[in-house]
Parts: C-alpha cells; structure tokens; sequence
C-alpha cells in the first residue's frame, strides 16, 4: 500500500520487534512525516552486518560495544541513546536454583551454576547474550563447564529462546519487553530482577551514506530527530503492555 | 513335450464329450461399455470344460475385450458371467489364467518372471524351481533365463507369456493370439502344447486371426462383429457351413475394415 | 481460530502475497525444470550423469543458503545492487525459484526419462528434432509432472528461511504466511502460528483443488 | 485404396527393374553386441531402389535388430551401413519410416497421432489435414479419430502404426511383422497397401513369419539365423530352391526354438 | 573455508548429528511412505482422490508448523511430554518424518500409478495379492523410486524451521548444520554461514553420490 510513498529501512533485533513497540511507534512517525519505515527484524550481528552493507538506513539495536565500533568503522554517522529497559531472569516456578525474589544477579547466577539448574541461553552474539556473558563473568563463574549439561546454548532468537526454557524449564535472561509482550509463558515467571547490573540501553544510528550511497540519511535523519525529540519519547513512555511500561525513555 | 503332459495328468483320461460337458463358465447378456462406447453387447456364451474355444472376428470386433469381462479384469455393464457356476467376484481369475495379446513383463529377468507368477499362485521350493525350468524348456529360453525379459524378441516374449501361464497350471486358459508373432516352427510348437493341455483336462478360449489355426484347434467358435456375437457354434458346423453372412464373409478374406460401429 | 477471523485485512494482505511468491516462483520455476528434467530425461550427452547428480544434490539446496546468496548478490553493496530489489517481493520470488527449480528439475527429469523409454525409438524414428521432443514428452507426461509440480508448490509455499532472509519479512511489504508464522511463534503466541499455519495448509488445499479439478476436466477433454 | 496412389505418384512409372536397380541401402560386415551379447554379426546386404526385400528367421534370430540398425536406431558394434551412399549420420531416419513389432502409440487421439507423425517431417495446414484424413481412411479408422490411441485393439492399433508412417511418403519403409495381429482382410489390404507403395517407387524392408506373405511380396529375401544371415538372394529362388539347411528347414515348418546361440 | 577447517570437532559432531538425524528421517518416511504411496497409486478404493490430494497438499506442510505441532505434542505439558523427548535428536526426526513422509509419499504414489498402469491387468490375472502387489511394485519401480527418496532426503537435509523449534539447536546436543548456519547467520558471520552452507551441500552431494553408485551396481547386476 505505500508504494507511492517514502519509507526508510530499519534494521533491528527481534526481540524489539517481538515486544511490539514499533507497531505502536512508527505509525505515529508515519502519520506525522508520511514516511514509512520497514523494520526488518533479525539477530544483532546480522542487523549490524546488513547496515554494515548498506541494506538499511537506521541501526537499531541493544548492544553498545558493537554499536560503538560500527560507528568508530564509519558505518554510521552517531549513536544516540533512544531508551532502556532492563533485563530480568525468567524460571520456572518449582525454582529449582531457589533463586526467586533475589535482587543480586551475580549471586542468583551462581545459585543456578552450584545447582546445576538447566540455563537456557541464547548463544548467538546478540545483545542480550553479550549482556549475559558480562554477567556471568561479573558472577566469576564459568558457565562453559556446563555446556551441553545444564548450560544450553539455543544459538537462536529471544522468542526460541524462551520457547526452548519454557519447553525443558530452563532459567533464561530475557529483556522485559520481550517477556512481558511473550505469550508462551506457561508457569515461568520473572525469578531475578531490578539489580542496576541488568540496564538494557537501545541506541540508534543512521547508516553513513558516504559508504552507501542509496542510504536515505536525510529521511534517516528524521526519524532518529523524532525518536528523542520530546514528542517520540513519549510514544515510547506511551507504549504499554498489559498496564505495563515496557521502555523507558532517556534521550539526551 | 512331455513336459504339459507331465504338468497336469489328473484329468487326462477323461476327456469330456463335447455334448455333456458341464459348463465351466457362462455368460449371458453381456455386455461392456467405457466411457459412452458399447465395446461389446448382448453376448450369450457357454464355455464348457475341457472344451477348446476359438474366438474370430475382425479387428476392434470386441474379442480382447470379451475375455477382459470373462476373466474378470473388466466389470460388466449388462448381463452377468458364471464362473464355475458362481458370477465373478474377487476370486475370479482363481484357477484362470490369460496370456494378453500385448505380453506384460515385469522389469525383471526371464526366469524371475516366471518364479514371480509361481510365488503368487503358492508355488515353493524346489517344486517352484522345477516348474520354472520346465516352462523355460517349454518355451525354448533356457538360454535366455537371466536376460532381462522386457529386452526379448516380440516371439521369445510372447513364448514366455505362455509358458508363464501353463506353469501355475490352470484350469481355464485364455489366450489372445498368442501366436501373433511366433515362428512357424514355434506356432507348430505352442499348438501341440495347447493340445496337451487340451488333451490333459484344461479348458481354453483362445482368440485368432488365423483360419487354419481355427480350424486345427477349435472345438467351438465364437464369431464376434461389432461387439455382437454374429454366430457360435460347434467348429465343425460353423467353419464349414457358417449361417451369418460375417462369418462366410471372414471365411473368404472378404470381411474388410470394419465399418463404424453404431452409436447406442 | 477467532484470533485469524478478527485479523481479517491484514491476513488477506498476507495471504495473497504469499500466494502471488509462490505461484510466480512455481511458474518461473516451471519454465526453466521442466524443459530441464526433459532435457536431461531425453537426450544422451557427455555430463549427463553430473548433471543428474547436480540436479538430485540441487534438491538438498539449504533454504538459509539460498536466502543468503540471494541476500548478497541484491545487497546494496552486492553484484546486483543498484537494482534496490532486496527486500521486495522479487527477491522472495528469485530466492524461491533458486530452491524450486532444481526440485522441479529433478524430478520431472525422472518422469520425462522414465516415459522417454517407451517413445525413444519411435521419435527417432519419426525423425522428432530436439525441441519436438521435449515439448511432446513434456504434453504426454503432462498429468504425471503434475504431481511434480505440485512438489515444488509444496517447497515455496512452505518455505521460510529464505523468504525472511532476503525479503526481511517487513509488516505491508513483504510479510508472507510463513514469515508470519515464524514471527507468532517467536513471540510465543503459539496457538496464533498453528492458526495461521492452518490457514497456510487451507490455500495449499485450495491451490490443490483447483489444479486437481483442471486435470480432471482436462484429462476428461483429451479423452473425448 | 486409390488412396496411396494418389499419396505416391511421383515415381510410378519408373518401377525399377531388379537387376539394375541401384542399391539404396548396404550393409557391410555389420554386427550388433549389446551388453557382451552379439545379437547380430557379419551381415551383408544390399536394399535396392524400389525392390521389397523380406526378411525371415525364427525368433529370437535378429530380424529386429537388424531392422534397428538399419534404421539407425542402434549404432553397429561393427561393419558400417550405407543409406544413400553415406554412413548412417544424425539424419539416419531422413526418408525412412519404420513401424515397429510392437507400435508406439503417443498417449493422444488417433488423429493427433496423425498430425504429429506429419507436422514433424514438415506438413502444414491443409496438406496435413489431407493426409491425416487419408491415413485414417487407409487404416479404416475414420470412426474412431477421436479415440484415445491406446485404446485401440492391437489390430487397430497396428493399422493407425502402417498409417502413419505412410503417410509422411517415405522412400524407404521397415516394417516389422506389420500383419501380425490383423484380420485376414485387414492383412489383405495391408499386402494390397504395401503393393501400391512399392509400385509408386517405394522401397521396402519387411519382417514376417507368414511364409505365404513372404511368398506374395518378396522380391528378395533375407533369412537370419542366430544373428547371422543365413541365406539371402532374389524370392524365386531362395524360397523355392534355398541352399542352406536353416531355410528349408523353416520351409518346411521344422526349424524348431532356437537353440542356445553360442557365446562369442 | 579456514574458517570451517579450523573448526574441526565442533563441526563434525555437527554433520554427524545431521546425517543421523536426517538419515533416521527419512529412512523412517520410506517406511512409512513407500507402501503408503504404492497403495494409494495401485488400489482403487473410495475416497481415493481425497487421499491423493491430501498427500499433495501435505507435501506443503509448513516445517514451523510442524515443529510446532511437535512440540506442543512432546512439551512437558503436552500429551507425550512424560517421554521427556523434546529438545533430543530423537524429537528432531520425528518432526523431519513428518515433514518428508508426505513428499516421499505423494511421489512415489505417482510413480507407482504410473507403472501400475502397465502391470495391472497382469497382476490381476496372476492373481497377484495386495501386498504381494504392492511390494513387486516397489521393486519394479525402485530405480525411479530412487529420485523421490532423494528428493525426501533433500527436503530432511536442507530443513530447519521444524529442528530449530523441537531441538532446539542445543549446541553439543541438537545442533545441525542448518540451525548451525542459521545461527551463524543471525550473527551475521555470512561467510561462516556460506563455508557451512557448502559443507552441508557436500554432504548431501556423498549422500547421492554413494546412493548413485549403489544404484548403478544395482542395474548392472540386475541385468546380469
Ligand atoms: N478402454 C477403452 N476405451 C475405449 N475404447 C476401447 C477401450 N478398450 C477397447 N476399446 C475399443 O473397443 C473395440 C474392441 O477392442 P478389442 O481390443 O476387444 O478388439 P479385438 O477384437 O481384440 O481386435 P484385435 O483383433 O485388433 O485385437 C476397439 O474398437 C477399441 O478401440
Ligand atoms: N537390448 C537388448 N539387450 C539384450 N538382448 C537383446 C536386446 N535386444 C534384443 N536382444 C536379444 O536379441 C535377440 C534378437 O532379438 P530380435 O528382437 O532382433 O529378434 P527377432 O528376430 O525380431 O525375433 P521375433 O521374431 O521374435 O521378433 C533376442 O534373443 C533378444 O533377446
Ligand atoms: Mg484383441
Ligand atoms: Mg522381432
């Protein structure tokens, strides 16, 4: 239907895009400029890799370190903070770790090791998992010497991801979004959450045209303009799952 | 060629008479259509036991086609047919068996083939293999036996699709021309082991578009024209003093192309 | 199910852009196997054996691979670029026709060659020149390369991997039923995805009868 | 049967006689071995312009065989053939037609058959509308033009086979036991069929077991055995005083089966 | 490629689990698919066609769809979660079987109508019995079969929507080639997932490549 228009090509994790917050967002972009922008959802290194080629205008994604590389590459123009959340350890309810209700994530980690209770994790580069591994290793503990027992890397999206712990009541880390917007829950619920260590920082880039010069970086441009303007940060505060507020805002 | 003789000995003292033979199979207003066409109609037919049955008309005339209904690979449309007293139902071709005039062999070798129609009819061990060599020596492909079957010659098929018939050792054999394509040597050959099996108790119907074989083999005759049974009578009478014009006509050769068949 | 019914404009939206993939990558996907297997089904020829192989191996064709390959030959800094058909319905429709064809290939060349036995010598005899005979072995096979066909139809429509990959399952643009799906399912919306694979399965049937009904009246015409 | 005359008219006249008659196709030591099995071995011969060469031999002894070769259909393990004076090339059927022991129906009508055969050697339009109506009428199929051609009986079937490999006027025409499963008056017009072909110029290759059909069209005659050629010359004295033992054995209906062919 | 050499053991646990797996699948599918396309291609019986097509539409069963069913059947709280199969090889074949039967099904049922036409009446006047029937079938047809198998083992081997879902793509555990390339993928090491990509087409090309040779063994003895 938007052939006639404009739109600008996204590329972003699936776990945003799981958690629903562009097809709230980005109809209000569209309604106020009359451009469209398609997301395309995939896994953080594939989204950074295809920006990387030139296929997408806007990198949007949750893992700074590569963000910050892909900008110090000259990929993209400049990275700014768009929001956050946070991420939380979802398990199942017999809590076999006996972890629930901790606030200290290195500890509620290394419960799960000592226990030996099955950990699903992503294993796949993202965002999320690097997040994990920065925990892990905070913890001191060294999940490898599970791997293939009790530690499980699914190499697969957030959402496999979850339906894997789900499917053999695994503890997992997962962004709140994505759990809170997930609907394959069953009995798990959110075991760990609320340590500062679990802050889940989204960052927005447009692709450099000087390396690509189909990139749209002027449409580009508007959207990153909008999303921490004062009027985008609020469609983000806006967004709400079941009562609940799933980004936080914090453009500067 | 002993070897029919040695195959089937139960019955061949009491080679019936032709007038109170019992009849082995039976049909009567018979009738098949396909898709619209009347291939065949309003047959009335009485094959009797031991009885050697020729089957003669033109081309397209229906004679394929009749033995398809009477061996049960195709339904009736009209009338029914008896077999052994009992119409045709699953077990119809139990104790039946046809050599079609366009052999079918499996993709197989020769003796495989024959091992194959042998197993079916419950044949094992060396009684099997002794079947199978027989009707290898019967058709003459002993020296053939491990060729695959489907690189025959038109008349080496055609003799394995008779021995492969005559091995089960049926009661009822149906064949359809069945010396088409064979030598003279080999038509001599099929014609004395036909009369064997005759000779041992075996009833046959047999369909040709050769007089002279007609008139060595036939007990009975069956003329079929357009689907219709034109005449049907015993050998002698019908082949020497034919009633219906087709058969007089067919009998000097002047019984050309058939005409179109009349729409039902 | 009332999930699928309360969903109505966008599902149709989905549907019949999976359908116009599909169909459109069958077709292309046609055009080039059919006279492919019939090729390498008629003829003798140096190679014909690796061509066999390469054929039946082709079969195996990983939907991840394809989708990749596709992805960078389209990409903007790809062979192919400039063309800015990554992430339309095009790129799905190449993707799939890579992984249809060679199914198609394969297969009909097994029917083509299987008929061929039987018509070999007539059509030399004929004097039937190359292209006569593809084209008639392809007509009188015509009822069984339906089935094969069909084959294909069953690979592009149930495909995903691909499809994501170079067409990025984009919501309005390039999301199709089994892009869709895998997005449900990945949200854990679990009953959404089998719903919608139900609904994936109904326009297989649908395309199934369809073709069914025309070979039954074609094969009823031909008789005539 | 005006039809083949006015098919054919171009070189009726000029019936060849035999003597000078110039060879059209020659083989020349030629040989067959298929998978190890030396299916045909030593054969010379000479096909002259305009004259109907048979060839007899019982089954299994390679008629067909050398037909294919001939015909180019199986390349010669050995010796070379001639056609036109040039070795069989990519355009070994170029002039020839072939009808085949067992006839290839393409899964089509009767009419569609037709038009195939003739849209192939070039006819168009109503030149082909023609000569399908006539091949239809020669093979006394008018009626069933529309019939599926794998329908037909096998008589039928046999006669749309002759038809179409007629109709396209070849100069040179194999025929593989054509009559074989043909009504007597079928047979009759065939023979009276491949009269008027030969008498317009055509020259023909024929396979058969019937010793009177051989008698009634051969000019010359081949006799194989074992996949060899037994004996070959001009009919009035090969099948009336034969030199080999092969030949007047089969003469005399005593050729039996074949015995195993020795391995090479 | 140095990538994948230097990669070693992780890689071949990999393709070895891979051939298991999709090996087991589709020897399971003939199993099951052979005779059952036989059947449906030589019998005449009521409902026939409805079962054709319901083996053609099946071949476009969707393998997210598949391994969604799977799951919901081998999870915990599913009806054969007691089992505790979920997230093992054995999982993963189940869900490839579902996913090749139908294929290798509706194909051969092709194949074997095709030959049935030829043998029928002969069988029939042998008296040939249903199994009997269907087994001579199978055998007669098993060069042609041949191609529908592999093409079953092409669609096993290039599958991944349906293993990722009920294996997992657990590493050490269910991880196959194509959910290792989809990872790889994901992490956007493209030429990892290419290099893995061609692997596994390797892979599929031995598989045919030895099927191809036994095949030719097989016809030159059977000529013998
Ligand atoms: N399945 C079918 N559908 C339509 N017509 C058929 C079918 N089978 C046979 N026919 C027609 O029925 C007629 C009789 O066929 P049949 O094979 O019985 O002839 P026939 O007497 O055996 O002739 P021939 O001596 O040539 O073998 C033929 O005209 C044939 O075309
Ligand atoms: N492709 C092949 N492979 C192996 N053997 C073959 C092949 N083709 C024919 N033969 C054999 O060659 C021999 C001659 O066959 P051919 O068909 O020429 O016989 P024919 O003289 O035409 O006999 P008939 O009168 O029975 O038709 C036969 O024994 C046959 O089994
Ligand atoms: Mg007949
Ligand atoms: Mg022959």
């Amino acid at each position: 239907p938007a052939t006639a228009r404009e739109f600008i090509l996204m590329q972003s994790t699936t776990s945003t895009q799981n958690s629903g917050l562009f097809d709230h967002l980005l109809p209000i972009f569209s309604q106020k400029t009359g451009i469209d922008v398609r997301v395309v959802a995939v896994g953080t290194g594939q989204a950074i890799r295809n920006a990387q080629n030139g296929d997408g205008d806007i990198l949007f994604v949750h893992s700074r370190p590569s963000e910050e590389k892909f900008v110090a590459d000259g990929y993209g123009l400049s990275r700014q903070d768009v929001m956050y959340n946070d991420f939380v350890i979802v398990g199942p309810a017999d809590d076999p770790a006996g972890i629930a209700g901790l606030t200290d994530v290195t500890a509620a980690l290394s419960e799960i090791a000592t226990a030996r209770a099955i950990f699903a994790s992503r294993g796949d580069d993202s965002g999320t998992h690097k997040a994990e591994l920065r925990l892990w290793s905070a913890a001191e503990t060294d999940p490898f010497i599970g791997l293939g027992s009790w530690y499980r890397e699914t190499g697969s999206g957030m959402g496999a991801t979850l339906n894997i712990a789900v499917g053999m009541g695994a503890y997992a880390l997962t962004d709140r979004a994505t759990w809170i917007a997930f609907g394959n829950k069953r009995d798990h619920r959110i075991v760990v959450e609320g340590d500062p260590r679990l802050f889940n920082q989204y960052g927005i880039i447009v692709v450099n045209p000087e390396k690509h010069s189909a990139v749209k970086a002027d449409l580009a441009q508007q959207f990153v303009d909008w999303v921490v303007s004062e009027d985008g940060q609020q469609a983000i505060a806006a967004y709400k799952v079941e009562g609940q507020q799933l980004f936080f805002p914090n453009a500067q | 060629m002993r070897e029919v003789a040695t195959l089937r000995t139960v019955l061949s003292q009491n080679v019936i008479d032709a007038a109170i033979a019992p009849p082995l199979m039976t049909a009567r207003g018979l009738g098949c259509s396909i898709k619209g066409q009347r291939l065949v109609r309003d047959v009335d037919l009485t094959i009797r036991q031991g009885r050697r049955t020729v089957v003669l008309g033109p081309n397209g005339a229906g004679k394929s086609v009749l033995l398809r209904l009477l061996h049960g690979l195709l339904p009736a449309s009209e009338g029914t047919v008896l077999w052994r007293g009992n119409p045709l139902g699953a077990d119809a071709q139990d104790g039946q068996a046809m050599v079609f005039q366009r052999p079918v062999m499996l993709r197989r070798s020769v003796l495989a083939n024959l091992n194959f129609a042998l197993k079916v009819r419950g044949f094992r061990g060396p009684e099997r293999a002794r079947r199978a060599a027989q009707a290898l020596e019967m058709a003459g492909l002993d020296h053939l036996a491990k060729r695959p079957a489907r690189v025959l010659s038109g008349g080496e098929q055609q003799r394995l699709a008779i021995a492969r018939a005559l091995a089960t050792g049926p009661d009822l054999l149906l064949l359809d021309e069945p010396t088409a394509s064979l030598d003279p040597a080999a038509t001599a050959r099929i014609e004395a082991l036909i009369g064997q099996a005759h000779a041992s108790g075996v009833t046959i119907v047999m369909v040709t578009h050769d007089r002279g074989q007609a008139q060595r083999l036939a007990d009975d005759v069956v003329f079929l024209q357009d689907g219709r049974l034109a005449e049907s009578g015993p050998a002698s009478t019908l082949l020497h003093s034919p009633r219906s014009d087709a058969v007089r006509a067919w009998l000097d050769g002047r019984l050309f192309v058939t005409t179109p068949q009349t729409q039902p | 199910m009332s999930l699928v019914a309360g969903w109505d404009q966008a599902l149709s939206e989905i549907v019949l852009l999976s359908l116009q993939v599909t169909l459109s990558a069958v077709f292309v996907s046609c055009l080039i196997g059919l006279p492919l297997g019939a090729m390498v089904g008629a003829f003798r020829f140096p190679g014909r054996r690796p061509a066999i192989l390469i054929m039946n191996v082709l079969m195996g064709l990983p939907p991840v691979v394809v989708g990749l390959m596709v992805y960078l030959m389209l990409s903007a800094s790809g062979p192919m670029g400039v063309l800015g058909l990554l992430y339309t319905p095009t790129a799905m429709i190449i993707a799939q026709t890579v992984l249809v064809t060679p199914i198609v290939a394969a297969l009909s060349r097994q029917v083509v060659e299987d008929l061929h036995q039987e018509y070999s010598e007539q059509f030399t005899s004929m004097g039937v020149g190359p292209l006569q005979r593809i084209m008639a072995l392809l007509w009188d096979a015509r009822f069984s390369l339906l089935t094969v066909v069909l084959a294909g139809f069953g690979r592009a429509v149930a495909e995903v991997g691909a499809v994501m990959i170079v067409g990025g399952n984009i919501n309005h643009v390039t999301r199709v039923m089994t892009t869709a799906i895998a997005l449900e399912t990945s949200k854990g919306d679990l009953e959404l995805a089998l719903a919608l694979g139900l609904v994936l399965l109904l326009i297989a049937l649908l395309v199934n009868l369809v073709v069914m009904t025309v070979r039954g009246t074609a094969a009823r015409a031909s008789y005539a």
